[in-house]
């Protein structure tokens, strides 16, 4: 690829003071974090996978109560959502980017406007989560459902909706709270081209939770959007 | 050891150029699977709307997350993750979706005895 | 096995070990020296082993008497606890956390876990995971079964459901970032030399226990997670009442549990593979393939869940792949017992207390795997699911299994661990009383299931009152067999004679460093040089 | 006390009873696993003992150093895998076998309650925790649970099914040795689950026609239903309708019915089961739906089976249960179909409604 390979920390990378005492080399240090974030990603995948595999057996079961529920699903405001998600994706590499680059004050700048639309998908997800109380389709808090004859099933549906997107808004409230701590470190200079695998791992993190909504958004939205 | 034979970071900056075009992209998808949701295609709604999913997060993850740089064992991590996935999905749906196949009429169902009996 | 560059451990050892080098409640409440949490681990799973067992002698105390002796509930939750508290709190955490948390840094040349400050807060999530358990306990405790089986589990029950689920789900990530630390560390921690092919069978067992926790766990913390929320809310993904399936929870369940054995078993496997190969003074018989079953376990053992839903309604044709698929992964659990015994094959065997616990351990896990064919097998299965069959099952492997390499580990590397040996003789009896009071408990729980007798009853048919009277008197014999090791173990840190690096003559990095080691185990990166298990050049040494 | 055991050991045998056709050929396979297992643990054994015997340390170390042998590994994979193949096939085969009632058999209803069972025979008769069945029978049951999952197990005919909430499972056997035998619920369901069992009372076909004729005080379940039918008002909209408010139920049993989502389900006593607990879960074509009441805890599951007994006595094709549960009832297809049903649900991106 047409990407720029830069050999950054010497070869004397060991004296790096951020280099813990249990490793040889910054290199084995850098492989180690970033297999750890993907093991731990794993975890998440099937974290997830739980409740996609519940999704996709209900789904099966209950087409016409699922499609039906698309009617109460705001599209504008989900794909709204999902279109500041992936925004919040791209500034978040870009931030990384100046990481890489000790570009100190782009990634501050694109760290917080990160946050920003973190913060704005979780707002907009507050006015949809109020918006489903007020039409009493909160499972368990008296649910009413139209038509009638997918109440029952409706509810499988409209329980899964608040577990899947309120995990997913819960990572979401974890990540502005680790791009809280990017921001604060970086104002302090601690990232350099030398050192910048938190960014990078926070940044993976951040770009999974997007990939997890990516797919939530038409499962959860677009089923029966059609008339 | 791959640990210890380089002492490099070997670090692949991306372009701003490939990240705002990926982006680009995967706005011009939302747009993309909303519009198809609207039309009626039957079974195929699901369908394209999951493939252009599973573009829109290969794009993320190979670029974004830059699983294109990483090492053969980050991606075979990857891998791993979603082929365990899909085990769960796949074994749970085939009991869904087989369990009440119908019985072919066997030639020990009017066996008065039942089946075990010679 | 490895060449170090300098120090002669005996001096060594004299000096400051990772037990002296600090003092106070401090050094180690605050400590990322993975032998210290390790030790922290051993001190409270050991704990939980014994509230466990405390559990296990009472309701063996309630089934002497056929109409029992307790009221129901109490029996109930009884049973419920000690399987919560065996499976999370002993079973899952007992070899990775203690005896691998301790020695894959050094059996892999490390300095430490890839991760010091997650290991610790590993045993912290542990510590609070268990806390939220004990507070269901001293509440009045949870009747559901180890199992959480909605919709009893989410709507039936009266008990503290909740606290349990989440004590579970906290613990569950304790395991998830253990495994993920021995990941981590076996793939990018190993020393110059190291290479995979050199790695003890030890640190290969428990890597693949790695995979299985982090691949698993998650799940069955989002499903206690759904089923929590389903608890509050009074309906939910699993509730009949509004068309949930229940048999999904079931599913979710034991995708993480039935993996989840193997976490429970595989790290014992690599134990019994060190012990043997020691005391047989001879490389472990076909080391490949004794590595490889490890994997193949790992992950043949994510497709055999749907044993447990045999008698559920399944579909039939699932339940005959999901048959299949268990007895394949009956193959490699075959290869390594094959194997261990053919170890001992022309080897000069020894019997210390180690090698009597994988004498223990290989019987008594044979006939664990052996009995559960039966149970694999789809028609048997129907007649024996739910019975003391497959309790009898489960208990030979986990307890014939599990404990007995934990017991065989701990008297193996103890004096690694303490520096100190342990008196011999008391150490030989209480192994034998372990076997012979194990063997009394469960065996007569085979013909008990054989002959019909349900699990989870607090009262039973008359008939079966004597084999319950003979269970629940080998339960004592076993409980007693418990007690001795930690009375001479506790005894032996004081007073034990002094042990040097290398009491038992064993290949492997571990031996080659003091007892107790340094902090950093290793002043110099070792550099490896030959294969795991070289005893040919040590027994020169020995002879 | 232990002296006083010793008669009670003696006494009670170490072989299982086997009370049912199903229980020889489970038996067979139960004791082929159990001699090879029993073979493998003592070779086990012998090789160890022997092995730590032969190569026991004396005074100095001598060990050779073997590596391994691929051909022994391959001999001791594949051999035993043989070996479980059989035990697989051998299993799979009998309970394939296992799922499928003989068209004859006579059925029974189940409802699973904590912490009873409730038994329900035909000709309407019921008893708890009791089970009556003539010996050389086929017999399936048809098994409902008002709460938790239960499971019904009787050990001396090597059966076992969950009974699950929410659906029917069934499961059959046929009793080929008179005599009294042990019902469990093998599943855990709470406090008295440990009380939850009762007792299988194989007869000879004579004494069972001499006990049959005893019951049934109130008329055959499927006068029952109709009893429930007339007390819920069901008869005036589903039976008498003239406006097309809601299908007539007459002939309707087992026949397909066309929905409003244009999907076509069988009405097998799944589907009756679930319009009467929750008649808005499926529309028949050309009807409204919350015209008819939720009859979700107004009716226990034992209600549901007399209610649909009788409209199953409603259809000319399927003759009402006839006196006497000895007699043979008709057949009950309702897995084939429920499986046509289901197939239709299952078909992905169906036309949805509205």
């Amino acid at each position: 690829m047409a990407d720029t390979v830069v050999p950054a920390g010497p070869e004397t990378a060991v004296e790096d003071i951020r280099l813990k005492h249990h490793f040889a080399t910054s290199a084995q240090q850098m492989d180690a974090d970033t297999l750890g974030m993907w093991t731990f990603l794993i975890t998440e995948v099937l974290f997830f996978g739980g409740m996609f595999t519940a999704y996709v057996m209900y789904r099966n079961m209950y087409l016409g109560a699922f499609a039906s529920t698309s009617q109460y699903m705001n599209v504008v405001l989900g794909g709204t959502n999902t279109a500041v998600l992936i925004c919040s994706s791209l500034t978040m590499a870009l931030a990384v980017r100046a990481a890489q680059l000790s570009n100190r004050r782009h990634q501050i700048l694109f760290l917080i406007l990160t946050m920003i639309f973190g913060t704005a998908f979780l707002v907009i997800k507050g006015f949809e989560y109020h918006a489903k109380w007020v039409e009493h389709l909160v499972p368990g808090f008296g649910f009413q459902y139209e038509p009638a004859q997918y109440a029952h099933h409706a509810q499988i549906l409209f329980f899964l909706y608040f577990a899947m997107t309120g995990m997913h808004a819960l990572h979401m409230v974890v990540g502005l709270g680790l791009l809280t701590y990017l921001v604060v470190q970086a104002y302090r200079r601690v990232f350099s081209a030398n050192y910048f695998v938190p960014v990078e791992m926070i940044g993976l993190y951040w770009h999974f939770v997007d990939i997890v909504w990516i797919f939530l958004f038409p499962l959860l939205y677009l089923i029966g959007h059609r008339r | 050891m791959s640990a210890h034979t380089h002492a490099h970071l070997h670090v692949h900056i991306p372009k701003v150029r490939t990240l705002v075009l990926v982006w680009l992209a995967l706005i011009c998808l939302t747009g993309m699977t909303t519009a198809v949701s609207y039309l009626e295609l039957g079974w195929m709604n699901i369908v394209i709307a999951l493939l252009i999913a599973v573009s829109k997060a290969s794009m993320v993850a190979w670029i974004f997350m830059g699983v294109r740089h990483t090492t053969s064992l980050t991606k075979l991590f990857v891998v791993a993750g979603l082929v365990w996935l899909g085990i769960m999905i796949l074994i749970t749906a085939s009991d869904y979706n087989t369990r009440n196949w119908t019985y072919q009429p066997m030639p020990w169902a009017n066996n008065p005895a039942g089946g075990l009996s010679k | 096995m490895a060449t170090l560059t300098h120090g002669a451990p005996e001096i060594a050892a004299s000096e400051v070990n990772y037990l002296n080098v600090e003092h106070g409640w401090k050094s180690w409440l605050f400590t990322t020296d993975h032998k210290r949490i390790a030790v922290l681990y051993i001190v409270s799973i050991t704990l939980m082993f014994f509230v466990g067992g405390f559990m296990a002698v009472l309701f063996r105390i309630n089934l002497l008497e056929p109409e029992g002796i307790f009221a129901a509930e109490t029996y109930n939750r009884l049973f419920s606890m000690h399987g919560i508290i065996m499976v999370f709190f002993f079973l899952v955490p007992s070899i990775p956390a203690t005896l691998a948390n301790f020695l894959i840094p050094i059996m892999v040349g490390a300095k430490d876990l890839a991760f010091p400050r997650i290991n610790l807060l590993s045993w912290y999530l542990y510590v609070i995971g268990a806390f939220l358990t004990m507070y269901a306990v001293i509440r009045g405790g949870v009747d559901t079964g180890w199992t959480f089986y909605t919709p009893y589990s989410s709507t039936y029950s009266n008990s503290y459901v909740l606290a349990a689920a989440f004590g579970v789900f906290v613990a569950g990530f304790s395991s998830i970032l253990t495994g993920l630390n021995f990941i981590v560390t076996v793939h990018k921690m190993r020393a110059p030399g190291m290479s995979w092919s050199r790695l003890p069978l030890f640190v290969w067992s428990n890597y693949a226990t790695g995979l299985i926790q982090v691949l698993g766990t998650p799940v069955l913390a989002i499903t206690l997670l759904l089923l929590a929320f389903e608890r509050i809310a009074h309906v939910g993904i699993f509730d009949p009442n509004i068309g949930g399936d229940p048999i999904l929870f079931q599913h979710l369940f034991w995708f993480y549990s039935h993996p989840a054995v193997y976490i429970m078993i595989l790290p014992g496997m690599g134990v019994i593979s060190e012990i043997v190969s020691c005391f047989s003074r001879k490389r472990v018989f076909g080391y490949n393939f004794v590595a490889f079953s490890s994997m193949a376990i790992a992950v043949l053992s994510f497709v055999v869940w749907g044993h447990h839903l045999f008698v559920t309604g399944q579909s039939v044709y699932t339940a005959i792949a999901f048959s299949f698929l268990s007895m394949v992964v009956a193959v490699p659990s075959a290869i390594k017992v094959f194997n261990w015994t053919a170890t001992m094959y022309k080897g000069s065997v020894s019997f210390d207390t180690p090698m009597l616990y994988a004498f223990g351990f290989i019987g008594l896990f044979t006939i664990g795997g052996l009995t559960g064919l039966h149970l694999a097998s789809l028609s048997t299965d129907v007649a024996m699911h739910g019975t003391y069959f497959v309790v009898a099952h489960f208990h030979y492997v986990m307890v014939g299994g599990m404990v007995m390499a934990f017991m065989g580990g701990l008297h193996f590397w103890w004096p690694k661990i303490t520096g100190r040996m342990y008196p011999e003789a008391w150490s030989k009896f209480a192994a034998l009383i372990v076997f012979i009071g194990f063997n009394l408990t469960f065996f007569p729980q085979f013909i008990l299931g054989y002959l019909g007798m349900p699990r989870r009853y607090h009262a039973y048919p008359p008939e079966f009152q004597a084999l319950n009277v003979l269970s629940t008197a080998g339960a004592s014999i076993l409980g007693i067999g418990y007690v001795i090791p930690m009375i001479y173990l506790i005894w032996s840190l004081k007073n034990g004679p002094k042990a040097g690096p290398n009491p038992w003559g064993a290949a492997g990095l571990e031996w080659q460093i003091p007892s107790p080691p340094t902090t950093f185990n290793f002043d110099e990166t070792p550099i490896v040089t030959e294969e795991a298990y070289n005893y040919g050049p040590l027994e020169e040494v020995i002879g | 006390m232990l002296a006083s055991l010793l008669p009670i050991v003696a006494a009670a045998s170490l072989i299982a009873d086997q009370a049912s056709e199903q229980a020889g050929p489970v038996d067979a396979l139960f004791w082929f696993i159990t001699g090879v297992s029993a073979i493998m643990t003592v070779v086990i054994f012998a090789s160890i003992c022997f092995f730590a015997y032969k190569y026991r340390r004396r005074t100095a170390v001598h060990a050779t150093q073997i590596e391994g042998s691929n051909k022994l590994e391959l001999t001791w994979s594949i051999l035993p895998f043989l070996v479980m193949l059989v035990m697989f096939g051998w299993g799979a085969d009998l309970f394939y076998k296992a799922q499928n009632p003989p068209t004859n058999a006579m059925e029974v209803f189940v409802t699973g309650k904590q912490w009873m069972w409730k038994v329900q025979y035909p000709d309407g008769s019921r008893e708890i925790d009791a089970l009556h069945v003539p010996v050389g029978t086929p017999v399936k049951l048809t098994m409902a649970s008002e709460d938790v999952i239960h499971s019904f197990s009787v050990p001396a005919f090597r059966i076992r099914h969950d009974v699950i909430p929410g659906h029917y499972d069934s499961v059959w056997f046929t009793p080929n040795k008179p005599g009294k035998y042990h019902l469990f619920c093998t599943e855990y369901c709470g406090n008295q689950h440990a009380g939850m069992t009762g007792w299988v009372y194989v007869m000879e076909p004579r004494e069972y026609a001499n006990w049959a004729s005893g019951g049934g005080g109130q008329g055959t379940l499927a006068e029952q239903g109709q009893a429930l039918f007339q007390q819920f008002g069901c008869a005036t909209c589903h039976l008498l309708d003239q406006q097309g408010r809601c299908p007539i139920l007459r002939g309707i049993y087992n026949k397909p019915v066309q929905l409003d989502d244009g999907r076509t389900v069988i009405a097998d006593d799944a589907y009756l089961r679930e319009s009467i607990l929750d008649p808005n879960a499926k529309i028949v074509a050309g009807f409204q739906p919350d015209v008819m009441p939720h009859f979700k805890g107004q009716v226990t599951e034992e209600n549901v089976i007399q209610l649909i007994a009788y409209i199953k006595s409603l259809s000319p094709s399927t003759p009402a249960s006839q006196q006497g549960g000895g007699q043979p009832t008709p057949p009950t297809p309702s897995r084939a179909a429920r499986a046509a049903s289901q197939a239709n649900a299952a078909k992905p991106g169906q036309a949805v409604p509205r």
